[in-house]
């Protein structure tokens, strides 16, 4: 390695003469140790999977989340240290509040993965602090219905336009990746930590009516290619739990809500992922 | 007369401008909704401390005006046991006034009692909770706690102790008290029933040189049926005292509780 | 000059603005309600009367005769219910005698209203005002600054809601006396149970064409708790200080006696 | 030997993506004695072996009631688990204050895995030398935490930090099935049985050394759950325990000479 | 005339005096709401054997200016709970966004430990009404201790942690009271009376069936909207069950009647 020994890499916020940031390079490879986290979005919503490692036959079993809300439509998944994505997730929650304190109404997935991607650079920018060890992915599905102030308690006029264009609309699904530098992009499909490189090549596959556009992926689908996923990208000798959850919009099966998927589906999901594993394995 | 009610305005006398018209400068008091950060929920408390145990008591009604808000609401509250349903506790608390003052009052109290156990590893002593109590109320001298709070329990000797504050923390451990709306007219019934004053002993001399009638503790029996009269009457002649009647004995076995129907006119 | 004297009035004003506080006069908290009912009115009062938040009285009587036909419930300051009622009472007798005719309730309304009228509203009386007469059934209520209101139903005093609530959940058009009378009743012990200004007893009056029925402490469902101990002393327990003994013999020595001698011929008049 | 520059602080990665300084901090918790935590359906309960300096000092206590309804068991930095320990105190008194009721212990768990994050990402803070696990019972019953000085909070069935404890979490792991149904009193007497897994050779449990905490929430008819104190047992009050783990010397330490094997490389994985 | 752009639109001094610059200093004492503005009347509600009914109308006042119509002064707070408000709108609002975040992290707390997938509405250590209104009685507590007060007289009802009917009650001064039924502003004197017929003790309560709870309510609703001068006839009814909240915010009072004094003619003496 070209970084180790020069110095440039003892400290954070130091470029090396060939303008890297090593200290950035290295919180990546706590992310790259880490259990693979994917995000799906396709047309109807947004689905979140993460492979957790069980690093004892002590954890209780399915106690230990880690795939959290933020506000009531947002999700936020990671791979990398544990403790940095709590960190991480307390931030984007304070981010949310805040949102809801100054306009009155829920924070956009974008407005959030902005405000977090800022938070994450900054963590960059000091030698007094480190970079975080995680890639963080922000899924959310922003309300397509008439946006509700918060706090309002009537109905308003009940004639007149009020300021409303006819026919724009608005919202829909939303997923974004943040990696330990701040760099932040919109994604369809995004996959992070051990396994990620399966699993792009996996995501890649997949038609999320994204700008090729075709048939897109229905959000029940998506959960079960979510699990598959997981399971292909999963490093076989070792025991892992399978987390996931999702967002649809008001329509769908989570009103809006990012929501746990619920047992059955993530059983059957699981059942059909461990199939395709062992027609693999087959081949 | 008739230039008063013209449509001219040049016939209407002397035109005000904003600047020139007499300003009504009400005073600061007089606005129609100033908040005045107190009210009196009403009700009264009362306290006996025995040989070995102390008698607390309230009654539960809660008014505001001339309506009743609540007609059980207790005044009385156990202090420092280790949990929240004040299982093991040995102190009372009893405040009347503000209710939001005495609620605060006693939390403050009992989180207090609460931190020094973590630390001490040991509950307090009513003589230590009784300082404490004095202290809190004082902190808050130019804002008070609009509460007459009195304390009760045993002291190290076993004895029933009680303790009384006025709203800014001075205090003095009594043999009774009396707290809130109806003290005045439970007060002088227990000067001369408790402390036995103005009573003398017949035929025991002439004049000044007849025997006060000894003080002697009370039975707590004697302290219960003194309790339950002393309400009745104040029940009587006081329109916010009423409902039920709360009362708390505490003895070195613990804390028993009884709640007693009041009139409820 | 009749009515009443102001000549204290300036100097009440100038101690008040320096904070002297008024005397506080017993009012009747109180709550009183009438209603009418096919061949009569019921009225019916509490009788808690406050000073403060202190009870001066635990069984007054609010229910004031005005005449044998009509009858008041009063709310207020106590003397002003009591005085108004009574003066107008003599007013409608004198009325009635040199008439010769029964007295009217509008009579009795119109000569309270203008009463009290006149004094602005410093005359604290609120009155139901209630009775049969030749021109039918009436129920008014008088308010202190002499308004008045006629209505099938009514109620008035601290514990006024309370009462409206009663009414204006049970009232029906048509009522029987038992009726009327349990309804006003009910009313009253709304008040007494949730207004602190109210207390007590319930008193009740019912006017039929024929007669008033007077119901002294119809309902008395606050009888006082017995005490569980005896308060009584033993003689001797209070201590005398000084006692003096002054015998009939010894009384010149303090005042003039003069002993009154049958011949002396200045017997008191005494009416018989 | 080889001069790590990458861990002199807590905020410098090394190549691989570690931070030694939190490396060794964790070290810090294998100095402390060993405890013991497992949690039933209806009971949490913690164990600790007291260790005393000298033959005639007193022994460090390693159990604390956090608030009516949570207790810790530390290992490591004393001094660090009282800061801890203040915290999680004034948190529960003020969270009862404010809601009038128990503080929920993952709740709580979190606040303290948060406050020692912060500690793993700044300059010129350390992380906390000490671990923890945390027992309580709330309103979904009873839990047991390890907290570890990264900020790691995870939820266990049954744990055990300290000296030589993985000796104990391999008595867990092999009884982990029976603990959910067990009543309070086998629960603590399974507690003991790990602890002497750890113990040094010629050690044994005193009732000068034992230390026993139990937390329990019973369900009653209408729904709620009543809650059983966090209690710290000492001295004679753990004399009944440690006698009814004493004969079960064969059953308890046959099981514990079948991991006798694995346990070298035990320790190693020891994370 | 003045024809400085600074003047271009304003009142002319000359007829209206300059303008009092004196309203926009901000170098006073902070100040805070020192009145109500737009205010919401009475909150009623009563237990019953499985829960708790609560009712206040979409009223919305300004002074006696009925400003705004359709107010939902209900608000359920997790689906277990539901919050009235009486008093100021502005302050009512604020706290509704306020426990909607409050809410948000309750709801963060739980996601983590939620492990299995229940339907059931209150989720096992959720906060429940008791702890909300602690939580609320702490708040108002402490903004009347700033001099900032929020305006509301607050009833919260849902279930305690026994998993018993919870109804408690919060004014602006943090002053708490908890009972089988209860009411805020007018309703305290004129619905109350009526609950407490039906509701006097838990005991009684506890043997309401939700039908004669809602019944009650809808009686009481009826009596405010004849005698509240500030209500509306419509009006949002909630019922707080196990299973959840039923709220309904568009209700119209049915069989109000009006006719009580079709044969009373006039106030005083009038007859025709």
């Amino acid at each position: 390695m070209t970084s180790i020994g020069t110095g440039y890499d003892l400290a954070n916020s130091i470029f090396s003469p060939d303008g890297r940031n090593f200290q950035v390079e290295y919180a990546v490879k706590a992310v790259e140790n880490g259990g693979t986290s994917i995000g799906i979005r396709c047309k109807d919503g947004v689905v979140l999977a993460v492979e957790k490692l069980v690093t004892s036959k002590l954890l209780k079993p399915s106690a230990n989340k880690r795939i959290a809300t933020v506000d009531r439509h947002l999700g936020v998944v990671y791979s990398g240290m544990i403790p940095d994505g709590r960190h991480f997730i307390d931030r984007a929650r304070d981010e949310a509040r805040a949102w809801r304190d100054t306009f009155k109404t829920p924070i956009s997935t974008a407005d959030l993965a902005s405000r977090m991607g800022g938070y994450m650079q900054a963590y960059t920018l000091y030698q007094s602090v480190r970079p975080f060890g995680i890639t963080a992915i922000v899924g959310g599905f922003d309300s397509t219905a008439e946006a509700t102030v918060d706090g309002e308690v009537g109905a308003g006029p009940s004639c007149g336009a009020g300021g409303k264009v006819a026919g724009k609309t608005h919202g829909g699904p939303f997923l974004y990746m943040i990696e330990p530098s701040g760099l932040y992009w919109g994604y369809y499909g995004a996959a992070t930590g051990k396994g990620r490189q399966a699993a792009k090549a996996e995501l890649e596959k997949l038609d999320l009516g994204g700008p090729a556009g075709g048939p897109a992926l229905t959000l029940e689908e998506a959960v079960k290619e979510a699990a598959r996923i997981i399971y292909v990208a999963h490093d076989d000798d070792k025991e892992f739990e399978l987390e996931m959850t999702w967002i649809s919009g008001l329509d769908g099966p989570t009103k809006g809500l990012h929501q746990e998927v619920p047992k059955a589906l993530r059983e059957e999901a699981e059942r059909l992922a461990k199939k395709a594993q062992e027609g693999k394995m087959e081949e | 007369m008739a230039a008063m009610f013209s449509q001219n305005p040049l016939m209407n006398g002397p035109n005000y401008s904003v600047n020139d018209a007499p300003r009504v400068n009400a005073p600061e008091g007089a606005r129609e909704h100033r908040f005045d950060p107190y009210t009196d929920n009403g009700g009264s408390t009362l306290a006996i401390a025995g040989a070995e145990f102390a008698v607390m008591a309230g009654d539960t009604r809660l008014t505001s005006g001339y309506s009743i808000n609540s007609r059980h609401h207790p005044k009385l509250f156990k202090i420092g046991g280790t949990t929240a349903d004040q299982k093991d506790a040995t102190i009372v608390l009893s405040v009347v006034g503000f209710a939001a003052d005495g609620e605060a009052l006693k939390e403050k109290l009992d989180a207090v009692c609460k931190m020094y156990r973590h630390r001490h590893g040991k509950p307090m002593s009513v003589k230590a909770c009784a300082q404490r109590l004095s202290t809190i109320l004082y902190q808050k001298r130019f804002f008070p706690y609009y509460a007459h709070a009195i304390l009760g329990g045993l002291d190290e000797e076993g004895k029933g102790a009680v303790y009384s504050y006025d709203p800014v923390g001075s205090y003095e451990r009594e043999q009774c008290r009396a707290g809130g709306a109806a003290a005045s007219l439970i007060m002088p019934f227990l000067d001369n029933q408790v402390n036995f004053k103005n009573q003398h002993i017949p035929n025991s001399g002439e004049g000044h040189a007849l025997q006060e009638r000894e003080r002697r503790p009370l039975t707590r029996n004697e302290v219960e049926v003194l309790v339950k009269d002393a309400f009745d009457g104040a029940v009587e002649r006081h329109i916010e005292v009423g409902d039920g009647l709360q009362m708390m004995v505490i003895t070195k076995d613990g804390i028993e509780e009884v709640l007693l129907p009041l009139k409820k006119d | 000059m009749p009515g009443f004297d102001f000549s204290n009035y300036n100097r009440n004003a100038a101690l008040h603005a320096r904070g002297v506080p008024l005397p506080k006069a017993t009012s009747t908290g109180t709550t009183i309600v009438g209603c009418i009912y096919e061949g009569g009115v019921v009225i019916a009062a509490d009788t808690r009367a406050t000073s403060g938040p202190i009870v001066a009285d635990k069984n007054c009587e609010k229910l004031h005769y005005i005449a044998p036909n009509i009858w008041c419930a009063g709310a207020g300051t106590a003397a002003d219910t009591e005085f108004t009622t009574a003066l107008i009472s003599s007013q409608l007798e004198l009325h009635s005698l040199s008439t010769g005719r029964k007295p009217r309730v509008v009579t009795c309304m119109t000569m309270l209203k203008q009463h009290l009228f006149r004094y602005q509203g410093h005359i604290g009386a609120y009155l139901v005002v209630a009775g049969v007469d030749p021109t039918g059934t009436h129920l008014f209520t008088v308010h202190a600054h002499g308004s008045t209101d006629k209505l099938p139903y009514v109620t008035m005093g601290s514990g006024s809601l309370a009462a409206m609530s009663v009414f204006e959940t049970q009232w029906k058009p048509s009522l029987t006396q038992d009726e009327a009378v349990k309804l006003c009743a009910d009313a009253i012990e709304a008040g007494i149970w949730n207004d602190l200004g109210s207390g007590s007893n319930v008193d009740v009056a019912i006017i039929t064409g024929d007669k008033t029925t007077l119901r002294r402490n119809y309902i008395r469902p606050n009888e006082r708790t017995q005490k569980l101990k005896s308060y009584a002393f033993p003689k001797g327990t209070t201590a005398v200080l000084n006692e003096k003994i002054i015998r009939k013999a010894e009384l010149g020595n303090f005042v003039s006696v003069h002993e009154l001698t049958e011949e002396s011929g200045d017997k008191m008049e005494v009416d018989t | 030997m080889f001069r790590n520059n990458y861990d002199n602080d807590s905020v410098t990665f090394s190549p691989q993506g570690r931070i030694f300084q939190v490396e060794y901090a964790a070290e810090a918790v294998k100095q402390g004695s060993v405890v013991v935590g497992i949690a039933s359906k209806t009971h949490a309960v913690l164990v600790a072996i007291k260790r005393n300096a000298e033959e005639l000092s007193s022994y460090q206590k390693k159990l604390f009631p956090i608030d009516e309804h949570v207790g810790i068991a530390i290992a490591g930095l004393t001094s660090d688990a009282r800061v801890l320990s203040n915290f999680m105190k004034q948190q529960c008194l003020g969270h009862r204050l404010t809601y009038g009721r128990n503080m929920p212990v993952r709740t709580l768990v979190d606040m303290i895995g948060s406050k020692a994050q912060i500690n793993t990402q700044h300059y010129g803070k350390r992380p906390y030398g000490v671990g923890l696990l945390v027992a309580g019972v709330d309103e979904q019953g009873p839990h047991l935490f390890e907290f570890q000085p990264s900020g790691m909070t995870e939820e266990m069935v049954a744990f055990a930090i300290g000296a030589r404890s993985q000796m104990a979490r391999t008595y867990l792991e092999k009884n982990i099935d029976k603990f959910a149904d067990c009543g309070r009193e086998e629960l603590v007497r399974h507690g003991l049985r790990a602890l002497k897994e750890s113990l040094v050779q010629d050690r044994e449990l005193t009732v000068d050394n034992t230390s026993v905490g139990v937390a329990g929430a019973v369900k009653v008819d209408d729904g709620s759950t009543k809650v059983e104190p966090f209690q710290v047992y000492d001295q004679q009050d753990v004399a009944a325990w440690i006698e009814s783990v004493a004969d079960d010397k064969e059953g308890g330490a046959g099981a514990g000479e079948g991991e006798g094997e694995g346990e070298g490389e035990g320790m190693e994985v020891d994370s | 005339m003045d024809h400085r752009p600074q003047a271009w639109g304003r009142p002319r001094d000359d007829v209206y005096g300059a303008y009092d610059a004196s309203y926009l200093q901000t170098n006073g004492p902070k100040t805070a709401t020192q009145s109500p503005i737009v205010t919401g009347t009475s909150v009623i509600a009563i237990k019953f054997k499985d829960g708790v009914v609560m009712a206040a109308d979409n009223l919305a006042s300004y002074g006696s200016l009925a400003r705004f119509t359709d107010v939902k002064r209900l608000r359920p707070f997790l689906s277990t709970s539901i919050v009235g408000f009486g008093g100021d709108v502005s302050d009512m609002q604020f706290l509704d966004r306020h426990l909607n975040e409050l809410a948000i992290d309750e709801a963060y707390e739980h996601e983590s430990t939620a492990t299995t997938d229940t339907d059931s509405p209150s989720k096992t250590g959720q906060l429940n009404a008791a702890n909300l209104h602690k939580y609320l009685s702490k708040l108002m507590y402490r903004r009347r201790s700033d001099f900032d007060p929020l305006w509301n007289q607050v009833l919260v009802a849902g279930f305690d942690a026994h998993a018993k009917p919870f109804l408690a009650s919060v004014d602006l001064r943090g002053t708490t009271f908890t009972s089988p039924s209860l009411a805020t502003g007018f309703g305290a004197m004129l619905a109350q009376p009526i609950m407490r017929r039906f509701a006097a003790t838990e005991e009684d309560a506890a043997a309401l069936t939700r039908e004669q709870a809602v019944d009650v309510v809808k009686e009481c609703m009826k009596v405010l909207f004849y005698r509240d001068a500030r209500s509306l006839d419509r009006y949002s009814i909630a019922v707080v069950t196990k299973d959840g909240v039923e709220l309904s915010e568009d209700e119209q009072l049915e069989k109000q009647s009006w006719a009580f004094a079709e044969r009373i003619r006039g106030y005083g003496t009038q007859v025709v």
